[in-house]
């Protein structure tokens, strides 16, 4: 590190896996922990490594993870000079970031500033297409009045296009036409029922994305100028828009394409000055990438990057929270392999019905490509107030194929008892043959389960 | 496409089970809350289920080490919130409820300092301090226990 | 694969951590698995996830392991079709390769007739020697009685020599010779001791090296013409010639130097037409490496080249066994990285006497670069009648700082309950100045323990 | 430098205590091994440790399962190698030894049959079988069942 260090206590505002990542890297960089906790984590692991324990609330988030001025107060009181917020909680509330840096503290995560214009979607994609980072193709405004000018809106965004009411939301107030020839009806159709809805008849038009991927560029930058691209995951298997399943790099889609889109968020990165670790969201379809959002913080799935770039992303957050450059340049990292990631969650396989209780028996996979990240130990009660993520097994391999093959052996070989977990889910999963084709969309697993439902 | 924390609460498609409330009432009480609501529109369905709290002093069960008998039948003060133990006030020398001494219910038997800040600490039932676990000046975590009252 | 594979069932003649590292890769390669195993072993972990489990005999090794008509007989009565020997045991038996070959199997190794080769230092050193291996300097053969050749041959090889009686050993019947003035008077007494000792006057003399580090290159080498060296591991760190602590790659030594040396021990393997993992050992002692054996087996610390090649070892040696080729080319391996193996042992950490028992706690390390390789799980019961290494912890870094950075976390939060281990002793030696210099000499951790007693 | 297996021996360099060389005869008894020597040459020390296997059938203990009780007193029959079980001879119909049946001490209670080569299984006491747990044609591990007979 080079200079002063802004701070060498760290205190950890949140629990579970990530807790116990965010631990790791401050011990590795030479770090102390504060490791501020609930009534119910008072057992948890990384609680009990931390240098400093302290219990700042009962359970309830709201009175614990979720309090802002406790765990300023928490950071004060332990000597805390930093605060990592880990993903949920706290991490994306720029009020929070705000207060942190007000209080003198770092704050191990972008500025607040950063954060208020990613949570803001209008913002945010204003932010991005000005950076030319590709959102999706779209009226750009509100309709005009005239029908030829709606038309060749629509040709040039191209077909088929979802008309959506300005106004609207929650799926109301929207229609899809696949063809020219239905278009003026249909928006015809869509401006009168916004009208009665809504009170505003005012619509526009974007390609709509039939079976996207999710596909989603991570980055880092320090506070010198650096930001880096770290390849793509590929996020499309999920459930109720919770990832199950990711892997990284993006199957079959080109690695210039994704170079190109990553230069993008690199160069937006730079624009916007953002700092630490954040991820771009995209829907991905034919060939096009539409920005969803930008999350400004670690997220669950970044292990996989980790594993085929060779980047710690939890130090580079901490050692850019010091201030340090990050001390590589874009052309110091190459994609090694293809990682996955699956997401263990304490759960029923196929009602999915959290499943809190004793874990009795917790044997972890190991071997070449295998990596865990999990806070449980034999012993360890999952509680019932959290969400559900026990752990995340993570394989690599030189070939996706290699990885498939390294996770199935994995999870065969675990050993859980004392909870249900959605292992066997993943195992089907990993052997069914559109997954191991690779590109399913992001409908593709609740498809998946119906399916399984009804057989 | 988010990483926010799922609530692990059972899905609410019919009414629960009453043991399965018994358990979420019991969740909540743990969990500091004090009451939820369950909500499902498309059934029309609605379950609200409300936890007295605060009103149940902890009486402290049995233990088996030394000095387990001496506790039945006492009963704990916890820190309501983290920080550091205040036996007696910062300007005074007395002790707020030394061993021996006798409290009312809501009588200030400690505080916590958090910087400049200090929060009141009561007794939750009136009787005799029994015992004093909490060290001067050290930074207790919440629901740390600070005493043990003997109810009159 | 390419063509029919000649087997689809493996027998792993093994026990602990390699018969379940061998599982894995069978797995993952869609190939089934018996595990032979002691009484002993019932309860093993490969043991319980075999395809087909067969007891076949009482925990000592000679009716179990070490029994070659046993483990034929039992590969005939399940159906296996080809055997790995894993480490120790029967894997460096030339006689047991040949007779598995002869009963229609494939051995998972070299050709009986390599190890053989190998197993005899003299004809393994002379092979080494013409396919331009360096050897330890020496006189190359009995030295002549005229001590002025004598004199001229020790110049060449440079002092410190070693005058060694052919018919010596056990340390017994060898004298270093420091100087040139001092070589004739010590030839004439070590003569003079061995024919009285051994009745054989005749000597031989080789460069003494006083503080040489243990460098070792890890081969593969498929049947269609292909070697490749896989980098080299240093594992100076030993006690009582046992390897404690391996790292690759070799600190200090220049990778050109490590090139050179790699190219010629693959120019040795095509040329005896080496089939399979093998690991050519060598003493390293400024800038002269200088060969000690070849081990016709995969190695304890495989690991670590795995993870800095990214080539799983172990499926190599089952894709070779099949007759496939490697697919890969030595411009395709890349070393990435940094890596450390830790051997865990059930042993006390300060007498090293074995520490046998149940294992009640096996909270295990993870996060970005710790790979574990066990066969231990909670419940587990170490046996008293093999050796004691009940798992390997393997760090990787970006560099190796990282490495070790990341080891010290992972050790540091492992807890085992029920046995004691040598997590302690590693974390000592983690913390030691002169191991984080890097490049210590094989006698350091002794001289090390021998300080630790005393103080 | 090898990765050989160390024999987990303690260190040898005074006479171990009784209650090691106990331990070792028991780990030698549990490893099918009939005896030990250590030396220590400098120490001019030599121990030799000798256990008599075989010699002492394996009286189940009382098991808490169903049957536990018909098992009490009862000597199993196991495995002394593995191989596919033959509860008859090849080119005979009649079992060795049917529940019921009667055997003599050395008598062969089945055959081990490792592709063409036969080995015999002998009782190890003599008395009545009381049970047949092996099935026929399994194949069987060192050490498994085979049956029990309850001595005369």
């Amino acid at each position: 590190m080079s200079g002063t260090p802004r701070f060498s206590r760290v205190l950890i505002a949140n629990r579970g896996e990530i807790a116990l990542r965010i631990q790791r890297a401050c011990r590795q960089l030479g770090l102390e922990t504060v490791a501020v906790h609930s009534a119910a984590d008072a057992d948890s692991r990384h609680v009990r490594e931390a240098d400093i324990a302290l219990c700042i609330g009962p359970a309830a988030a709201a009175r614990s993870y979720l309090d802002p001025d406790g765990i300023l107060l928490a950071a004060r009181l332990t000597g805390a000079q930093a605060i990592h917020p880990g993903y949920g909680f706290l991490s994306e509330n720029a009020d929070f970031a705000d207060a942190v840096e007000k209080a003198g503290l770092a704050f191990i995560g972008p500025t607040g500033a950063s954060i208020r214009m990613m949570g803001d979607k209008i913002t945010a994609k204003r932010a991005m297409r000005e950076a030319g980072v590709p959102c999706v193709p779209g009226s750009d405004g509100p309709l005009p009045a005239d029908m030829d000018a709606v038309r060749a809106i629509a040709l040039e965004v191209g077909f088929p296009v979802i008309v959506k009411a300005s106004g609207g939301g929650g799926g109301r107030g929207m229609r899809v036409v696949e063809r020219e020839a239905d278009l003026a009806q249909a928006v015809a159709l869509t401006a009168e029922e916004a009208r009665q809805a809504f009170g505003n008849p005012t619509l526009y038009l974007e390609r709509f994305m039939q079976k996207p991927r999710h596909v989603e560029i991570q980055v880092l930058c320090d506070t010198h100028g650096t930001a880096l691209w770290l390849g793509a995951r590929d996020c499309s298997l999920q459930r109720r828009h919770q990832k199950v399943l990711e892997e990284a790099s993006a199957p079959g889609i080109a690695p210039e394409m994704i170079a190109q889109i990553g230069e993008r968020c690199a160069e937006a990165c730079r624009r916007i000055g953002y700092r630490g670790a954040g991820t771009f969201e995209f829907l991905y379809e034919d060939g096009v990438f539409a920005f969803i959002e930008m999350n400004t913080r670690v997220q669950v799935e970044h292990p996989i990057t980790e594993e085929t770039t060779g980047i710690d992303i939890v130090a580079g957050q901490l050692r850019v929270a010091q201030g340090d450059p990050l001390g590589i340049a874009q052309a110091d990292i190459v994609l090694r392999g293809h990682a996955i990631e699956c997401r263990l969650n304490a759960e029923d396989p196929f009602t999915f019905a959290p499943s809190p209780g004793t874990i009795t028996r917790w044997d972890l996979p190991g071997g070449p490509g295998i990596r865990v990240d999990t806070h449980v130990v034999a012993g360890y009660a999952v509680q019932p107030y959290y969400d559900s993520l026990i752990g995340k097994v993570i394989s690599h391999g030189a070939t996706r194929a290699e990885a498939i093959a390294r996770m199935r052996v994995a999870l065969s070989e675990m050993r859980v008892e004392g909870v249900s977990t959605n292992i066997p889910l993943h195992l089907d999963l990993l052997a069914d043959p559109a997954f191991q084709q690779g590109g399913v969309d992001i409908h593709y697993l609740e498809r998946w389960l119906a399916q399984r439902t009804a057989s | 496409m988010s990483n926010r924390p799922e609530h692990l609460l059972p899905p609410f498609e019919k009414l629960p089970a009453p043991e399965d409330i018994e358990r979420i009432a019991q969740w909540l009480a743990q969990a500091g809350l004090e009451g939820l609501e369950l909500s499902n529109a498309a059934a029309g369905l609605k379950l609200r289920i409300r936890v007295g709290q605060g009103a149940v002093p902890c009486v402290a069960p049995p233990r088996d080490d030394a000095g387990a008998d001496a506790r039945v039948g006492t009963v704990a003060v916890t820190a309501p919130y983290f920080g550091h133990l205040c036996l007696a006030h910062p300007s005074r020398d007395a002790s707020f409820a030394p061993v021996g001494g006798r409290v009312g219910k809501g009588d200030v038997v400690a505080l916590l300092r958090l910087d400049t800040l200090l929060l009141r600490v009561v007794a939750p039932v009136a009787g005799t301090v029994t015992e004093v676990a909490g060290q001067p000046d050290a930074l207790l975590g919440y629901g740390a226990e600070i005493m043990r009252i003997r109810p009159d």
